[in-house]
């Protein structure tokens, strides 16, 4: 066994988190900068938290991923990392010529209280930021929340930074995809443009971390939201954040600066959260859902009322993050499958009370954890056992020693390919994530079912 | 392979290495390219193999996109990662924990399944405000009553993470008072990220540790009558496996690993080893050393990367023991291995000779997997240490004259004194001198340059910019590096060789490994599929509409 | 084993089929038949072929598939079908109102040599067929040809029935997507429109095999060919026809009655087979190829060097039809996996030599049988074992007794869905099928690896 | 059960079955519309059970949609089908063998991993342009010689499809000439597809063949006290194993079945049997008749589809045997059976009451599944045959009325007489008396209409219009039918249950039957799915724009 040491028996941790469901703010903060057009991330604290994220996110998008970092020697740690910031800073607008630097804190720089703005100011009045060029920055301490946290500060850090409006209202609605794949965010951007609304999208990877393979290495290639188009966002007409706790921030800051008025929903996630994603885009932009639409979600529906037996009542046990977990509970549920262990190790208030509605009619008791570990989530299983896993690459251990089927799903996925490319939100996307889950579960009852039961029409 | 020790690819010999130098420092600021110009060497290997003194081992320059990472990952991920009965807490926030989470392909085999593995869980104390606020002590220790009560481990170790050191835990005192509480042995690392300039320091910080609290603690080491350690083999894609299978043929006996499919009893017992063998120069010499003054254990530097290199090392551990029987072995070993590796080598060789490769990687890695690329005829143009110090590039004798600057100065350097009972000098003063009379060198590795090409292009700590200047310069057939590398390389349609994780391969070392690595370099710098990057169109978009259109 | 009959040793058969890798004719009629807007398939024989067909394509699509027969009885195939196809026209009109009737033979009416032409005549002056309305007809006795075949001759009948010209060249392309899946047909069109090409795609069966579950059945959906469209494919400046088989008889039967030039490729199946159809439709076009498009592209080709380690070198045994087999031959040669065994049941002169010239350099011999069946297949695998099966449905009994990873793909899969709604064609499809194969081979590998090279990142 | 016999949902009260009729028939050309009212009837049930005569076992009309396959498709497909050590070799171009290949879900389970199994292989003579023209009975000799060389089988079995009549390749003298040759039976079916009007011709050649060729050649049949051969049950899903569970435990030996899992042995033993039980009554009738006019074999009509008809089955055969000790065997059985069909049934019940089902399919499923809608409280309001015969719509005591039209005339009747040796009454006529004294019946099925509530609609060969229309008119809680007509049902938002092939289902007969099949209904009338169809905008579609757009 990969997990042989884990017991049965439930004790009480209060100290020992053991195989998280959850990373640090750094990493989202990082990944969500990717998603501006000529960007560089960087890291203000030592070298190994930008290799770490680095290496992170590459082995999960198999793309490159570039960041800089304050490189903190024990020196700085003590006397503060201006003057590595600003050094850095001239380093990257000479040498690698980004429009922006996105600046992310780590647990060192916060403890020793590296004041951001102030160097960064610094750097500008030593002439080490060239004009039309930005420094923008988030606090992103490690000891706090996580990686979905640092996603949610950098997309705000957007706003923050960029958003103006001249009281002129544009015909356009800020979308807010969520911490999703580059596949998610475009399938997001497609969904608007077959409904002929025109969008900001931020952050946005799609171009960025699913790039084509063209025998060029651009470093800053043509994917990413645009300074420009990020200026534009106080003057939307509103703003639909997906994810509350990946997009709530960055929309009601646009709120509270702009009155752009914003409606926060769940992660398109299956056809409930879907179908309220486009009505709140049709019922905001005031226009019609093209047919194009229904028939994808015609189709969607198509799978669930022809394979609902396949479906109905199995148990799945999933680990994510909570605007994931909601969205996609939702979802099974709605095709009565039987989610039964749901963890993140991601604290959100909330977070239970909303599953424990959406599972309100699951005829068995539903394990909820926020924030709980993988190690918690194997007990409940070997307590309780599941038919299906639904979670990141590290459930694969968990898969092999109880002999589950896996989907994976979410962040990171280290040993698969596709989730860049192929969307598992909007109606396209729950077609796919229905046909991972039914060849997961056909695929085992083809390997489990005695010879005379080995169905050749399924 | 002397022949092969000159570039003889036109296009590699028309290139000026003074030139490219200068390219690659035209762009930087003024104060980096004065820093960098120390660290890009031009080769030039002289007699008694001096070469040009490289800068290494310095701080990366902040804003420069570095292949480092930090003390933790060199401590925590390299050294102690790939030990299986240890329960490793990283005491700290949770990424670091996360990110040093099963991601070496550090491989290991428990005797049996009722056996210690932890290597596939990740633990941490998962630090929170409050913590960085009001301490982390009291949460450290009951993390580790809790993996106590949970796992009954031989041994815990603990890990500090960057603000662990700020805050002022004291981590060895926790380590200390739980020790005597649990009654096994607890141990901490003082390896904060920000330690040092590169993972190095925690390599130092790691080692030091492991020879502080659990060497020499386990007087029943394995028996055999030729024993000897293994050091700096940490058994990535299987290394460590084939190296034991060619030992165990021979009947050398592999007292302990460091630290590749180790375990802790093995490590207590290194000191009744009869040879200390080197594999990573970089990340272990000191503990060698150490080993040699406190038990008397000689060290030699060894190198299983390569069959030719394995051969060499297998006689120089016989030459070691002098032991006829031994010597006869060890070629009746040879024999029975080398046919089917020179059968693919030069199989492979018809397809890779001439072709240009890069290595810049690691500490040792660099320089041995050269050997490796020579055997099917392919030339290194340029190589370099991600976190290597001079002696690993210039060879040991520039030791003495290697300045110690304050990052290098915050790394303790343990005092070691010969073990009252259990020194033993392994060999008298005698013996040693009659084997260096020999030629045998004890304690001897001349680093990578004297070993490369003439006018080869060597660079320490390469960033990203100059590594794409390199690529685009040189045109190499391959390039290695890391997982962070892989993708921009690939991008430019150059196929990329990852020699930390060995992507999804391995084993490479020994002889076996070397067939592995044969096929997987054919493979890669003879695919196709580099062919088809461009569309048709792409390559002939002249438009001959065959029809009109109204 | 459930195939524990099937000897290691080949023995010659020169008379019993064993199962096949091919069926009958009239099932391409009828699904190409099904590509028309508003056309109900008709089979002139007995209720049988009738019923089969339907059965087949149904449990393959997971959709209505209508068409009627004329149940013949002992009487009718004494005395010939006349007076049973001319009541069927009249009751087809009356009672289910399609647009089109396109009738197709079978062994039966064959035998005794109705001529469906001359009926129809009588159906017509009896006064069976509305204004407006049509009867076409093709031939297609079982007991000659294939499936393919019959595809193609139904095919050839919409040229045959319903082309004309008036001289005038329209400013648009013929395009026969070949014996393909909905999905494909719709990605084929997608890609000439995003090239901006107007174009005639027949048949179509996209948004009929493949609709959407709205609560509303309607028997004749939107999907489909419009006779308007067809009358206008004599006026085509080209005609591009995918898969040599089925689409090059309609395409040189445009060529000869109205000059319509044609170009007739593979099945746009890998990046080499696309890029000749991107090119060509490029060039008979005379337009540029959008960089959309070399996204997709470069995507797919970032798939095969990122996962070029887990293709290389593998072992993959193949059945299916002549087109389908030499492009897909042609992709994982292209990507450096080892085609070995292959078989089609369709006897195709040229098609052994074509395999041979795309394997000539796959270093071991490749067994090529046209036609040979999934007996032979098997007892090739026997003697010469595969990492990967890629093939219909039935080589699942094939894949459980000797444990080799099945990637569905062909005609018919019944045991899985998504081969309708995503297609396999294009670059798209491409990287579909990479995925597919892809997690066939992890999978397999992390069943079988040893605990101590279990790997997190693949 | 009889409460639930009329229908009680007022939605299906308010529609007056004539007008329904009426509006199915509307439509349709005059001469289409008189041959279908006969065939579409309102349920009138007398005394005496009386019903109203019904068309059935007719032509279906050209261009009409029907669910009917053909003779081939009977004979080989459903009957043989099932048989898995006979070489069923399909004599004609290759479709029909493709087509019928495992596509039925009848499970097969061999003693060994050793034992014949050719259900999971097709065979075919694959009929050419030039057999069609010179003629397949060389080709078929071959296949024959080429199969027999392959896997030397115990019996091979030749099938005609469409062409082989009409060319006139004598299957027969070929099957002969091969039994002689190669030693092993081999018997030939003229199952062209053309004969008859539906499956029902090629069940009854296919039982001709079997009972001519097969049944009689082996004496050492199962041994046991009660043995009982049983007819019509085809093991979809595993129904037979269902059903031969109980039977064991009720000390009851099965020494065939027809055709559901069975071997050619049983088949070849079926005459040792003591009672001839039947299941289909359409698909078999005639093999039980024939089996005691030449063997003296009672038969009697039984339905396991169903937990109270299944009781009731076993206590009918314990009283056919008269033994005390076997009917107090059946009470056990059935009393430790119940418990948990009652504890499911009433769970299911309470979600299920009141709904309404209708069942068009096959030659007596569209009977036997309505008790077990019954059973959980939903009504049938309408239904009807494939293809059944009016008997199986009126019950036997309209066989006497029933005229034999061209097309039956053409499906060969065996003239049967008493086997000279073999032939033994298992009754005397004495016993029989006294049986049907105590209220037993011999030969009984009155059919499915007497036992359908009043006013219901009974629809013969319904055809794709109908149903649709039906379906619009009575929007049922389900539909049950074929694969051909289940996606066109369900695009109507109607769930729709397969009882040819239970879908992925089954087994549903027996006690275990029952709970599944409930749980099955229960599945899919109370499923949320179907709730979703319509999106948001399209439930209302208003537009409050929250947002002008400039």
């Amino acid at each position: 066994m990969l997990l042989r040491h884990t017991p049965k028996e439930i004790t009480e941790r209060k100290a020992l988190v053991i195989n998280p469901a959850k990373t640090c703010q750094p990493i989202g903060a990082m990944y969500a900068a990717l998603g501006i057009h000529s960007c560089l991330p960087h890291s203000h604290g030592s070298q190994g938290c930008c290799a770490y994220h680095r290496s992170t996110l590459t082995r999960h998008y198999k793309e490159p991923v570039m960041a800089a970092t304050s490189s903190f020697t024990e020196g700085a740690s003590v006397f503060g990392g201006q003057a590595n910031l600003v050094q850095a800073i001239e380093n990257i607008f000479t040498i690698y010529e980004p429009d922006v630097i996105a600046v992310h804190t780590t647990c060192l720089s916060e403890t020793i209280g590296d004041d951001i703005p102030q160097i960064a100011r610094k750097a500008d009045a030593d002439g080490k930021i060239p004009k039309g060029k930005y420094v923008i920055h988030v606090n992103t301490p490690s000891y706090v929340g996580t990686h979905v946290t640092g996603f949610a500060n950098m997309t705000k850090a957007m706003v923050d930074y960029f958003a103006q409006t001249n009281g002129k209202r544009l015909d356009q609605i800020n979308l807010i995809p969520g911490y999703v794949e580059p596949s998610d965010m475009e399938e997001i951007k497609r969904i608007a443009d077959v409904m002929g609304v025109r969008t900001v999208l931020f952050p946005d990877t799609s171009g960025v971390l699913n790039r084509p393979q063209t025998g060029k290495y651009e470093m800053f290639p043509k994917g990413g939201v645009t300074v420009e188009a990020l200026r534009t966002t106080g003057s939307s007409m509103a703003t639909i954040a997906l994810g509350p706790m990946a997009s709530g921030a960055a929309a009601r800051a646009l709120d509270n600066k702009f009155d752009v008025p914003c409606e926060i929903l769940d992660l398109p996630i299956g056809f409930k959260a879907t179908d309220r994603f486009v009505d709140t885009l049709r019922k905001t932009a005031g226009i019609n859902v093209p047919d194009s639409l229904n028939v994808e979600r015609g189709k969607l529906l198509d799978i669930v009322t022809d394979m609902h037996q396949y479906f109905y009542g199995r148990k799945v046990a999933l680990a994510g993050d909570p605007d994931h977990l909601i969205a996609l509970t939702e979802f099974l549920v709605s095709i009565d499958m039987w989610p039964t262990h749901i963890v993140t190790g991601t604290l959100s208030k909330g977070f239970e009370n909303r599953i424990r509605e959406i599972t309100e009619h699951v005829p068995h008791p539903v394990n909820v954890a926020s924030p709980g570990d993988m190690f918690l989530l194997h007990q409940w299983i070997k307590n309780e056992p599941v038919d299906l896993l639904m979670g990141n690459t590290y459930l694969k251990y968990i898969a092999r020693d109880e002999d589950i089927p896996l989907v994976r799903w979410g962040f990171p996925i280290l040993d698969r390919i596709g989730h860049s490319y192929f969307p598992t939100v909007g109606y396209r996307g729950g077609m796919r994530l229905l046909e991972k889950i039914l060849d997961a579960i056909l695929d085992r009852q083809d390997r489990d079912s005695p010879e005379e039961s080995f169905e050749l029409v399924m | 392979m002397e022949l092969s020790k000159h570039i003889d690819t036109p296009e590699a010999e028309e290139i000026d290495p003074r030139e490219v130098k200068q390219q690659l420092l035209e762009k930087v600021p003024t104060k980096v390219a004065r820093k960098r110009a120390k660290q890009i060497i031009v080769n030039d290997v002289r007699e008694d193999l001096d070469v040009p003194q490289i800068g290494a081992n310095a701080r990366t320059i902040p804003g420069i996109i570095t292949q480092r990472g930090c003390t933790y990952a060199g401590c925590k991920g390299v050294i102690l990662g790939p030990t299986r009965d240890i329960v490793n807490i990283t005491h700290g926030p949770i990424g670091c924990g996360f990110y040093s989470w099963l991601t070496r392909r550090n491989q290991t085999r428990p005797p049996g399944p009722e056996d210690a593995n932890f290597m596939t869980y990740c633990f941490s104390t998962d630090m929170q405000e409050e913590h960085i606020v009001f301490g982390g002590e009291k949460k450290l220790r009951a993390a580790v009553q809790e993996a106590y009560d949970l796992f009954k481990p031989k041994a815990i170790s603990i890990f500090s993470t960057c603000p662990v050191g700020l805050i002022g835990d004291d981590v060895h005192s926790v380590a200390r008072d739980m020790k005597e509480q649990l009654g096994i042995n607890v141990f901490a690392f003082s390896c904060e990220g920000y330690k040092g300039v590169s993972q190095s320091a925690g390599h130092h910080i790691a080692n030091n540790g492991i020879f502080t609290h659990v060497v020499g603690l386990n007087e029943n080491g394995k028996e055999g009558k030729f024993k000897i350690n293994l050091l700096g083999e940490y058994n990535i894609g299987g290394d460590a496996f084939e190296i034991d299978r060619v030992l165990e043929a021979c009947g050398i006996t592999v007292v302990s690993t460091f630290s590749g499919n180790s375990s802790y009893d093995a490590f207590a017992s290194a000191h009744t080893a009869d040879l200390n063998t080197i594999m990573c120069h970089r990340s272990i010499n000191y503990v060698a050393e150490m080993m040699e003054a406190k038990f008397g254990i000689p060290w030699i530097k060894i190198n299983f990367i390569g069959a030719e290199a394995s051969a060499k090392t297998l006689r120089k551990i016989a030459n070691y023991f002098e032991d006829d029987e031994l010597k006869q072995k060890v070629e009746e070993v040879i024999a029975r291995e080398m046919p089917e590796v020179i059968k693919v080598r030069d199989e492979v060789r018809k397809r890779c000779e001439g072709k240009v490769a890069m290595l810049f990687v690691g500490g040792s890695r660099a320089h041995h997997y050269q050997e490796l690329f020579r055997e099917i005829g392919m030339q290194t143009v340029s190589a370099g240490y991600e976190f290597a110090h001079r002696d690993d590039y210039e060879g040991r004798k520039v030791l003495p004259t290697i300045k110690v600057d304050a990052d290098s100065r915050n790394i303790e350097e343990l005092e070691v004194h010969p073990d009252p009972e259990r020194y033993r000098a392994r060999k008298t003063p005698e013996q040693i001198a009659g084997l260096t009379e020999k030629g045998f060198r004890f304690k001897d590795y001349d680093g990578m340059m004297p070993d490369m090409a003439m006018n080869t292009l060597v660079v320490d700590d390469i960033s990203q910019y100059e590594s794409d200047r390199l690529i685009d310069i040189y045109k190499p057939a391959i390039f290695c590096a890391g997982i962070k590398e892989k993708f921009a390389v690939q991008k430019k349609g150059i196929p990329m060789k990852q020699l930390h994780s060995y992507d999804s391969g391995g084993p490479y070392a020994g002889f076996k490994g070397a067939v592995n690595f044969y096929r997987e370099i054919d493979r890669m710098v003879n695919s196709q599929v580099w062919k088809y990057l461009k569309a048709p169109w792409q390559e002939n978009p002249e438009l001959a509409a065959k029809y009109a259109c109204d």
